[in-house]
């Protein structure tokens, strides 16, 4: 036997080095030049959220009515807006905004919607039951109206807005993960895992919650782009971010009247969205190809 | 095989519906230049089509029934009144009465009816029409005719002991008690009086299939889009109206709506921004129209609530905000700026309150004196463009920024227009922005509405509360002189101007816009007119 | 059996999957005949490129990444593997035609059996009536022994067993009465008192219609039952060539030997199987030498750094090991010929 | 000598039940296993053949209830286990493991070789982490692999280097009896060979019990002592590995055994070609579930089902050809 | 199969009933009174409740939400409390104006995204793959109500090629008999008119049909990647078949699938999700009908509007997963 291992490793194919799923993840990652694009973007925004705020010209809420609606200039990249403010500068602030509601939206309908996910998923019946039909009850609805009554009820607000976009994403997440934890719970090594003595809670912890994430990842990177386009929504309908916040949906509305006389006012907002949201959904699937294949929308 | 058909079919269909598209393009534009050009060539033959785009959709057609301000656009030129506005103010004239007669004591009123004037569906126009018409009101259920109840009802009572025909043409009204506006409030839209056989015949939806005597008849409401309305051929006033079509479309969108009008889409337009005047004037197929202005647009500050329970901190607001600024950048310069809770226009203003001036030095001394802590205030903007402030989210940010500067943090607050009116009734806001679009163009229907403490938890949303005020202005309800009246009501102007219950922000002047070749168009400052004299140039 | 007509002649076949990695050959320079009327298996392994010859001899490698990047596929004498695409539909089905695998997949579950099949003739008998058509459907549906010939016509797959849509492939692959039929797999998917009838039927339509087998397999059980001759590959080279009794009774090759042996015979009981140490290479990791020579009980140096060619033992015997060229074998033949090129 | 019963598995059933209808009434189930009894001595292997669909797989895991069984009692060293409590049922596990049919499919992608293998030790509490470390390495040198592939990840080893793992996982805990299901089906011949003298050297070495479930009849020939033939959730004949392949009595078997490629050309025989697809498990045939195959059924055939009778010493066969002789 | 469907509708019920009671209880979360907004910011504490009394909103929850599900079930969908119309015919034209505009969108969506999809798939790799994948990629990222701004700007307002909002020509305005205006049009022979229509639908369509198109082209190609890989299309080409018969027939019926899963879920979400660009277009749809009806706090009109959207939200996936039987005959419901 000792002779037959040797011929095993005496093999020229070895490699040495353990590499993980993840790390062959990332290399299949690296090499999808539009994942790395869409990297590049949300990196850059993720940045400008950060660390911009410090660096723009103007304070963003400084009005300056003798300024106002500029064309762009060297002096306001972007032009100004009905308050004289610099439009660059308050993009630059909005991005913070954006990615905060996308990323902590999702965050919350993730972890809702997963909570549940894997609760029907694993346990089944009658509680997969009532929140399958729970589900179905909120997917029925047309989700944008359902945001605009949750804002209605708890009053327009970023942070509203940021709630209502968590409910309306739960079941998107929920469905997700109980089909996985059902496709999981019915693969091989979960058999095994029984099959050595393992108990429910353990395979739920080590084997099958583990395998069901990636698609949360995917999904989260992905619903991070759809937020982003909810929250700016609700922007423009005046149920999101408050005056004098630069939200840019916001912005985008504030300006609408301009559309003839400063469309500056319009064009670099929703370029910012679109920006953004391209990003997320570049990376999106980049991650989707390099964690899971076999996902389909 | 069945599959492929079936897709090829589809394909096909497709591909037809956009040649015939393509097609019929060409000819629909031909065609539109065509009609467009014969409307502006306003030859006797072709009908006078207008189309007016406003924002929202009527609630009904039955003027009586409803409040809102939509609706009554299109009812003034089905219904007519009794008596009628001026053309651009609120002075009485003659209307479906061509006489009328006060008693001494201003119980009685006799109204000479119009002779010869029918209903649109052939009902004659009498006596008893308009006897019909003011039972069918009182008798009313609560809530059913709530402007007649606003109106007509002081304390629980009514204030119209009875209308009598007496004689074919002629009606009595007996008053329970004296009422100085009562001429201006018949004259409202609500109290225009229709077809008593349509009435009964219609019952619930006598909304959707108006009568009455007015310029146009009903033709069609497609909800949420365009009632059209066609010329009555048998209107009692010679030569009116001039239009043969009258179309009202809605463009809740007020940029959509300015678009519309810029295409050619439409012929007149109201709700434009005072940001867009410009681009109007500037055009010369356009022409800019004003609304006379009879409202007030204002920051009120709920004298119940800290900071603002105190007056030298109401003072100061009214001092640290440039209103003169605000005015030009939001208003475009489209407004006055306002001293009084009511427009200048109004008989009784007193024009030797001249204001605050801004003064952000004297804002901040009197805030020290007051001993105002500097916690942050909430500041309400209302959500929805009114005609009296064209863009309150923008105003608040400009308030914003002013109290900021002397020091009063703020943070703007918005809910749904339903919502905020909700809120700012129960006197939940500390600074809330408002205004109000005067009725009939008197006094009392500004000062007393809107700060008389009878309407605390109504429309005195500042929950304002001055005794010395209250008793001013009830006394000027009864009063039927016009001079002691109008002295009455400029000793509350000078009490309120010292309690500052309110900053008043502008007087705008709501802008409409038309094609240029409409002409004969006169917007009243209620914001609902009859277009019988309008044509095309 | 040698004297008989070639029908298909491969040549220095290269067939290449390019990747990040660079050009990988699945296929590496092997030379086969096809006769008219024999069935021929090629046998291995996983991934020793059996299944890529066959795509490659149909033009059907899926592309890109794959290619075929050298030597000549010779149908009757035309060299098919310069066909334009337009020039290979007129082959495929119709000179050429191919079985697969899974019975399972290989037909489209949403079309009816009958749609399918007259699909099959349709293409290239485009003049036929529909009357002809469906007869000529129904004599190859019973033809290949399935009942209720007219019945299933408007079957569905999903209706049918795993047995019973081979054999509607097999109708399929016949129904233009080509001269080679390819059959990768044909058996493996099936349980094996199924396998025995397929089998059983492809023998009985090799020799009722005389059309060439190619069949493509791994299982040294089905080779001897069925072939009269195999072609053994592995790593993408053919490592031997002979008849059945030959290959069973004398493998050359050591790989060969030790997949024979390394088979539990039904028969008998062994106490040990031989089993070959190590695992299939992958392709293209073999760069120099004999690329069994790492698994090989036999290998001397020469073998890690000098790669075999395929010698010639008799006519009928090749193989690809140096230990064949001390017996005496000789290389010539096509690997000569292109060789000295 | 009398061996000593391992397991006895007495009248198994497992049906699952169809549903249908609004409100999801049951309208007819799949006997995949249906009143299968046989015994496993210590030390033997025991191989379970049929087609795809005869319940093979279904009894394999209904052994160690990772099914749960319909019916019948499963004896593992004389202690009834149907009737164990779910926690004691893991805790039996410690004795009983099994080998998966798919090696790709029974490692979990994201574990380490090491955790793979130190799990079971962990579930059933085995030692402490350097004696678990410890005995990961020696395993994997047991099965042939190097203790430097415990840091790999299952992707980076081949279909038999898998498999071998999947062995080593199922060895960790010493248990007594394992059950292999289809373990080398998914292998290249060369493969199939080197982890079957694997496992047979295992068992010499560490005196283990087999349970061998495949459907290649040569590879269960090779392994086992005695054999079971299963077709339609019944087990139809077994009897000693010898006796069933060099006397196969239930026509079933011997069609089976005809129908392998034998590789050799010179073999000459008559194949016995059965006509017709197995029937579905859900709607199985009446009598005796191969008579619509059967070249010898009789009317009897077709309304009743033999049982499994021992027709000569060790040698049971169901079938009512056989039922008559010994009557 | 009449089984099944029965079933479906069967487990509708529960789902709508579900969804009737959180519309419900989240309407009457939202702060505001419906009595006060009717009446405006003129009406008297006395007349608002007057009103309130008359619209039965003063009754507990439960009176009100059982006296609405007994309407329901004899299929009355109350009155608007606003404008005191039947719902049941108040809301036609709204919806009708959306499903118009809806399926004039999905028509461009599913012409163009298959149509992409599939000459991706098919030119894996090619030039035309990637243009149409980034396409696609900034399609799906794209802010619908920004696009139609630009819309609107570039092709209204400067080119002037389409008229900026609306349904018809205000001025040549057409009589409704279905509410769909192509239809309508067709029937009474106005042939100008039917241009019109069509031009009116092209922005808004067009804005409204960019994010399905890039998810159909997405979907479609990733779809037909994998089908082009399986056997049956291998066999198919085995036999001779043209590479357009083998994309076109085999593979897309194949691929069609999971396709159109979107596209029932896409029309479903443009039936209710419009808001914006119903908007922007001012087009009288139902999402703008119950948008606005959220504003007036119209209960009534809240409650049947979104039942009446999910209704057909829910029936079109019914809808999708018949047509899954028709197109593969393995899927059987019973």
């Amino acid at each position: 036997m000792s002779e037959l291992t040797q011929k095993v490793s005496g093999q020229p194919i070895v490699v040495d080095q353990a590499v993980g799923p993840w790390k062959e993840a990332w290399r299949s990652f690296k090499k999808s030049k539009s994942a790395l694009a869409g990297t590049f973007i949300v990196v850059f925004f993720v940045l400008l959220a950060i660390v911009g705020p410090l660096f723009v010209p103007q304070a963003i809420n400084e009005q300056n009515f003798s300024m106002r609606l500029q064309a762009p200039s060297s002096q306001f990249w972007f032009g100004t807006d009905d308050f004289g403010r610099d439009i660059f500068s308050r993009i630059v602030h909005g991005a913070r905004l954006s990615l905060t509601v996308g990323f902590f939206a999702v965050i919350f309908s993730a972890v809702i919607g997963s909570f549940l996910g894997i609760i029907s998923g694993y346990y089944g019946k009658w509680i997969d039951t009532i929140i399958s039909r729970f589900f179905d009850i909120m997917l029925a609805f047309p989700s944008i109206l359902l945001a605009i009554a949750v804002v209605s009820i708890l009053g327009p607000s970023l942070q509203n807005a940021l709630i209502a976009i968590a409910i309306i994403n739960v079941p998107n997440f929920g469905r997700l993960i109980r089909s996985k934890v059902l496709s999981v719970k019915q693969e091989e090594y979960v058999m095994a895992a029984r099959a050595i003595g393992m108990s429910d809670a353990r395979i739920l912890w080590r084997h099958i919650l583990p395998n069901s994430m990636i698609p949360v990842i995917v999904q989260g990177t992905l619903s991070i782009a759809t937020a982003i386009i909810e929250a700016a929504a609700l922007g423009f309908l005046g149920l999101g971010a408050e005056a004098p916040q630069p939200e840019w949906g916001k912005m985008l509305a504030d300006s609408r009247q301009y559309l003839m006389t400063a469309p500056w006012t319009l064009i670099f907002p929703g370029l910012a969205i679109m920006l953004t949201v391209l990003g997320f959904n570049l990376m999106g699937d980049g991650l989707r190809d390099a964690l899971d294949p076999k996902m389909k929308s | 095989m069945r599959n492929k058909k079936w897709l090829l079919g589809l394909f096909l269909t497709v591909i037809l519906s956009l040649v015939l598209a393509a097609c019929s393009e060409d000819d629909a534009t031909t065609e539109g230049t065509d009609t467009g050009s014969k409307d502006s060539a306003s030859e006797e033959e072709t009908p006078q089509v207008l189309v007016f785009g406003r924002g929202g959709d009527s609630v009904s057609l039955d003027p009586a029934i409803v409040t809102d301000g939509e609706s009554y656009k299109v009812t003034e030129n089905i219904f007519e009144t009794l008596l009628s506005f001026g053309d651009e103010d609120t002075t009485i004239n003659p209307g479906l009465a061509k006489e009328w007669t006060v008693s001494e004591d201003g119980l009685t009123y006799t109204f000479e009816l119009q002779e010869g004037v029918k209903f649109h569906d052939g009902t004659d126009f009498n006596a008893e029409a308009v006897v019909f018409n003011f039972e069918r009101w009182t008798n009313g259920e609560a809530g059913e005719f709530p402007y007649y109840e606003s109106m007509f009802t002081v304390g629980g009572e009514d204030v119209i002991a009875s209308v009598e025909a007496s004689g074919d043409y002629t009606v009595v009204f007996t008053l329970t008690r004296a009422q100085a506006p009562f001429l201006k409030n018949i004259a409202m839209s609500p109290f225009a009086i229709a077809s008593p056989t349509a009435v009964e015949a219609a019952g619930e939806t006598f909304g959707d299939n108006p009568v009455g005597t007015g310029p146009f008849k009903f033709v069609e409401w497609k909800r949420n889009d365009s009632i059209t309305l066609a010329k009555n051929e048998e209107y009692w006033q010679e030569g009116l109206p001039k239009l043969d079509q009258l179309i009202i479309k809605v463009y809740p969108d007020n940029s959509a709506r300015l678009n519309a009008l810029v295409k050619g889409e439409i012929d007149l337009a109201d709700g434009i921004n005072p940001s867009d005047a410009e681009s109007i004037t500037s055009n010369a197929d356009l022409q800019l129209i004003e609304r006379p202005s009879m409202n007030v647009g204002y920051l009120g500050l709920t004298s119940t609530r800290k900071p603002f329970d105190n007056v030298l901190v109401r003072q100061a607001v009214n001092y640290a905000i440039d209103k003169k600024a605000i005015v030009d950048a939001f208003y475009q310069g489209y407004a006055d700026v306002a001293v009084n809770p009511m427009p200048s226009s109004i008989s009784g203003y007193n024009e030797e309150i001249t204001g605050y001036e801004y003064d952000p030095e004297k804002a901040k001394a009197l805030l020290a004196e007051a001993g105002y802590n500097g916690d942050e205030i909430e500041l309400w903007a209302m959500p929805v463009a009114r005609p009296y402030m064209p863009d309150g989210q923008k105003i608040a940010e400009a308030i914003q920024g002013y109290l900021e500067a002397v020091g009063i943090p703020s943070k703007i607050t918005t809910y749904e227009w339903a919502t905020y009116l909700e809120k700012a009734t129960n006197g939940e806001a500390d600074a809330f922005l408002l205004g109000w679009t005067g009725d009939n163009g008197d006094a009392d229907n500004f000062l007393y509405t809107l700060l008389g403490s009878a309407n605390i938890g109504s429309n005195n949303y500042s929950y304002y509360k001055n005794e010395e005020v209250d008793t001013l202005l009830t006394q000027a309800q009864t009063e039927t002189d016009e001079e002691k009246r109008n002295g009455l009501y400029k000793q509350a102007q000078a009490i309120i101007f010292e309690e500052a219950p309110w900053a008043p922000i502008a007087h705008s002047t709501p802008l409409l816009a038309g094609k240029a070749n409409v002409k004969g168009y006169l917007p009243h400052p209620t914001g609902s007119e009859s277009l019988q004299n309008v044509y095309f140039e | 059996m040698v004297n008989q007509k070639k029908i298909l002649e491969i040549n220095e076949l290269e067939t290449s999957f390019f990747s990040d990695d660079g050009k990988i050959a699945a296929v590496d320079h092997v030379n086969f005949d096809l006769h008219e009327g024999e069935i021929l298996a090629i046998v291995g392994e996983s991934g020793c490129g059996k299944s890529v010859t066959s795509l490659s001899i149909m033009g059907l490698v899926p592309s890109p990444p794959g290619k075929i990047t050298n030597g000549e596929i010779l149908l009757q004498g035309k060299d098919i593997s310069k066909f334009s695409e337009k020039e290979m539909r007129k082959i495929r089905g119709n000179d050429i035609a191919m079985i697969f695998q899974e019975p399972m997949t290989s037909l489209n579950p949403l079309f009816t059996i009958g749609n399918q099949i007259s699909e099959a003739i349709l293409i290239h008998n485009k003049s036929w009536s529909k009357k002809q058509v469906r007869e000529r459907a129904v004599e190859m549906l019973r033809l290949v022994g399935l009942p209720r010939a007219e019945e299933l016509l408007n079957e569905y797959p999903h209706q049918l067993s795993g047995g019973m849509r081979q054999r509607v492939m097999i109708a399929m692959a016949l129904v233009c009465n080509p001269k080679v039929l390819i059959a990768d797999e044909p058996t493996t998917a099936l349980d094996v008192t199924i396998q025995a009838q397929i089998l059983k039927l492809i023998r009985e339509l090799n020799d009722k219609f005389n059309t060439a087998v190619l069949m493509i397999t791994h299982d040294l059980g089905v080779v001897a039952e069925t072939c009269q001759r195999v072609i053994v590959m592995y790593a993408g080279q053919v490592v031997e060539e002979a008849t059945v009794q030959e290959i069973f009774k004398n493998p050359k090759h050591p790989y060969t030997k030790g997949l024979i042996q390394s088979v539990p015979d039904m028969r008998y009981k062994k106490e040990s199987l031989y089993s070959i140490p190590g695992n299939v290479p992958k392709p293209g990791s073999v760069k120099v030498g004999c690329r069994f020579a790492q698994r090989c009980e036999f290998a001397t140096d020469r073998c890690l750094t000098e790669n075999p060619a395929l010698y010639e033992l008799s006519s009928s015997h090749k193989s690809r090991c140096f230990l064949v060229e001390e017996e005496g074998g000789s290389v010539n033949g096509k690997e000569s010929l292109v060789e000295s090129k | 000598m009398e061996k000593k019963v391992l397991l006895k598995v007495s009248n198994l059933k497992k049906h699952f039940q169809i549903r249908s209808g609004m409100l999801g009434k049951e309208s007819g189930s799949v006997k995949a296993v249906d009143d299968v009894s046989f015994e496993v001595f210590e030390g033997e292997t025991l191989g379970i053949v049929g087609e795809s669909g005869c319940g093979k797989s279904t009894t394999g895991k209904t052994l160690m209830r990772l099914i749960e069984p319909t019916d019948g009692t499963i004896e593992f060293d004389g202690k009834n286990i149907t009737t164990l409590s779910k926690k004691e049922m893991r805790k039996a596990r410690r004795d009983i493991q099994m080998v998966f049919q798919d090696p790709y499919a029974s490692l979990n992608p994201r574990h380490k070789i090491r955790k793979i293998l130190e799990e079971p030790l962990i579930v059933h509490g085995i030692g402490n982490a350097k004696e678990r470390a410890e005995k990961v390495e020696k395993y994997l040198n047991i099965v042939g692999l190097s203790s430097y592939h415990a840091d790999r990840y299952p992707h980076q080893f081949s279909g038999g280097q898998r498999q071998r793992i999947g062995i080593a996982r199922a060895l960790m805990t010493n248990p007594k009896l394992i059950i292999a299901d289809e373990p080398v089906s998914a292998l290249d011949v060369s493969i199939q060979a080197q982890v079957l003298n694997l496992m047979k050297e295992l068992q010499e070495d560490l005196k283990l019990t087999y349970i061998f479930i495949a459907h290649d009849l040569g590879v269960v020939r090779h392994i086992s002592n005695r054999v079971g033939v299963m077709y339609l959730g019944r087990m139809v004949e077994l009897a000693q590995s010898e006796s069933l392949y060099e006397e196969p009595l239930h026509p079933y078997t011997k069609a089976l055994l005809s129908a392998v490629p034998i590789p050799d050309p010179d073999f000459a025989r008559e194949q016995i070609i059965l006509q017709g697809d197995i029937p579905s498990p859900s709607n199985p045939p009446t009598g005796c579930a191969f008579n619509t195959r059967c070249p010898y059924a009789t009317q009897s055939c077709r309304e009743q089902n033999p049982t499994l009778q021992e027709v000569k010493p060790g040698h049971f066969v169901a079938c009512h050809l056989y039922e008559q002789v010994k009557q | 199969m009449l089984n099944y469907i029965g079933k479906r509708v069967l487990q509708l019920i529960p789902v709508l009933l579900g969804m009737s009671f959180i519309v419900f209880l989240i309407i009457r979360a939202i702060p505001g009174n419906p009595a006060q907004v009717i009446l405006g910011q003129k009406a008297t504490q006395e007349s608002i409740a007057a009103l309130e009394e008359k619209l039965g909103l003063n009754n507990p929850w439960y009176v009100q939400y059982f006296d609405y599900l007994k309407g329901l079930f004899t299929g009355d969908l109350g009155e608007s409390l606003r404008t005191s119309q039947p719902i049941s015919s108040e809301i036609w034209p709204y919806l009708a104006a959306t499903i118009e505009l809806a399926v004039f969108a999905m028509i461009i969506a599913i012409i163009v995204g298959v149509n992409a999809g599939i000459i991706s798939a098919w030119f894996q790799n090619s030039w035309f793959d990637y243009v149409a994948m980034v396409i696609a990629l900034i399609g799906v990222s794209m802010p619908i109500f920004w696009l139609g701004l630009i819309e609107q700007w570039v092709f209204s307002l400067n080119l002037d090629w389409l008229p900026t909002s609306g349904r018809e020509d205000v001025r040549n305005p057409i009589s409704p008999i279905t509410n769909f205006y192509l239809i309508d049009t067709l029937i009474q022979g106005r042939f100008d008119q039917f241009g019109i229509v069509i031009k009116h639908l092209i922005l808004p369509g067009v804005a409204l049909a960019t994010i399905p198109t890039a998810i159909i082209a997405r979907m479609t190609r990733s779809s037909m990647l994998e089908v082009m890989r399986s056997d049956y299309v291998r066999t198919a080409r085995a036999k001779g078949q043209k590479m357009f018969l083998v994309v076109y027939k085999h593979a897309l019926k194949n691929a069609l699938i999971p396709v159109l899963t979107v596209i029932g879920l896409q029309t479903g979400l443009l039936l209710g999700g419009a808001i914006l660009t119903e908007t922007i277009f001012s087009w009288p749809g139902i999402g703008r009908y119950i948008y606005e009806a959220i504003g007036y706090r119209d209960y009534t009109v809240i409650q049947s509007g979104i039942l009446v959207v999910a209704f057909i939200f829910v029936m079109i996936n019914l809808i999708v997963d018949l047509l899954y039987t028709v197109i593969d005959k393995r899927i059987k419901y019973s």
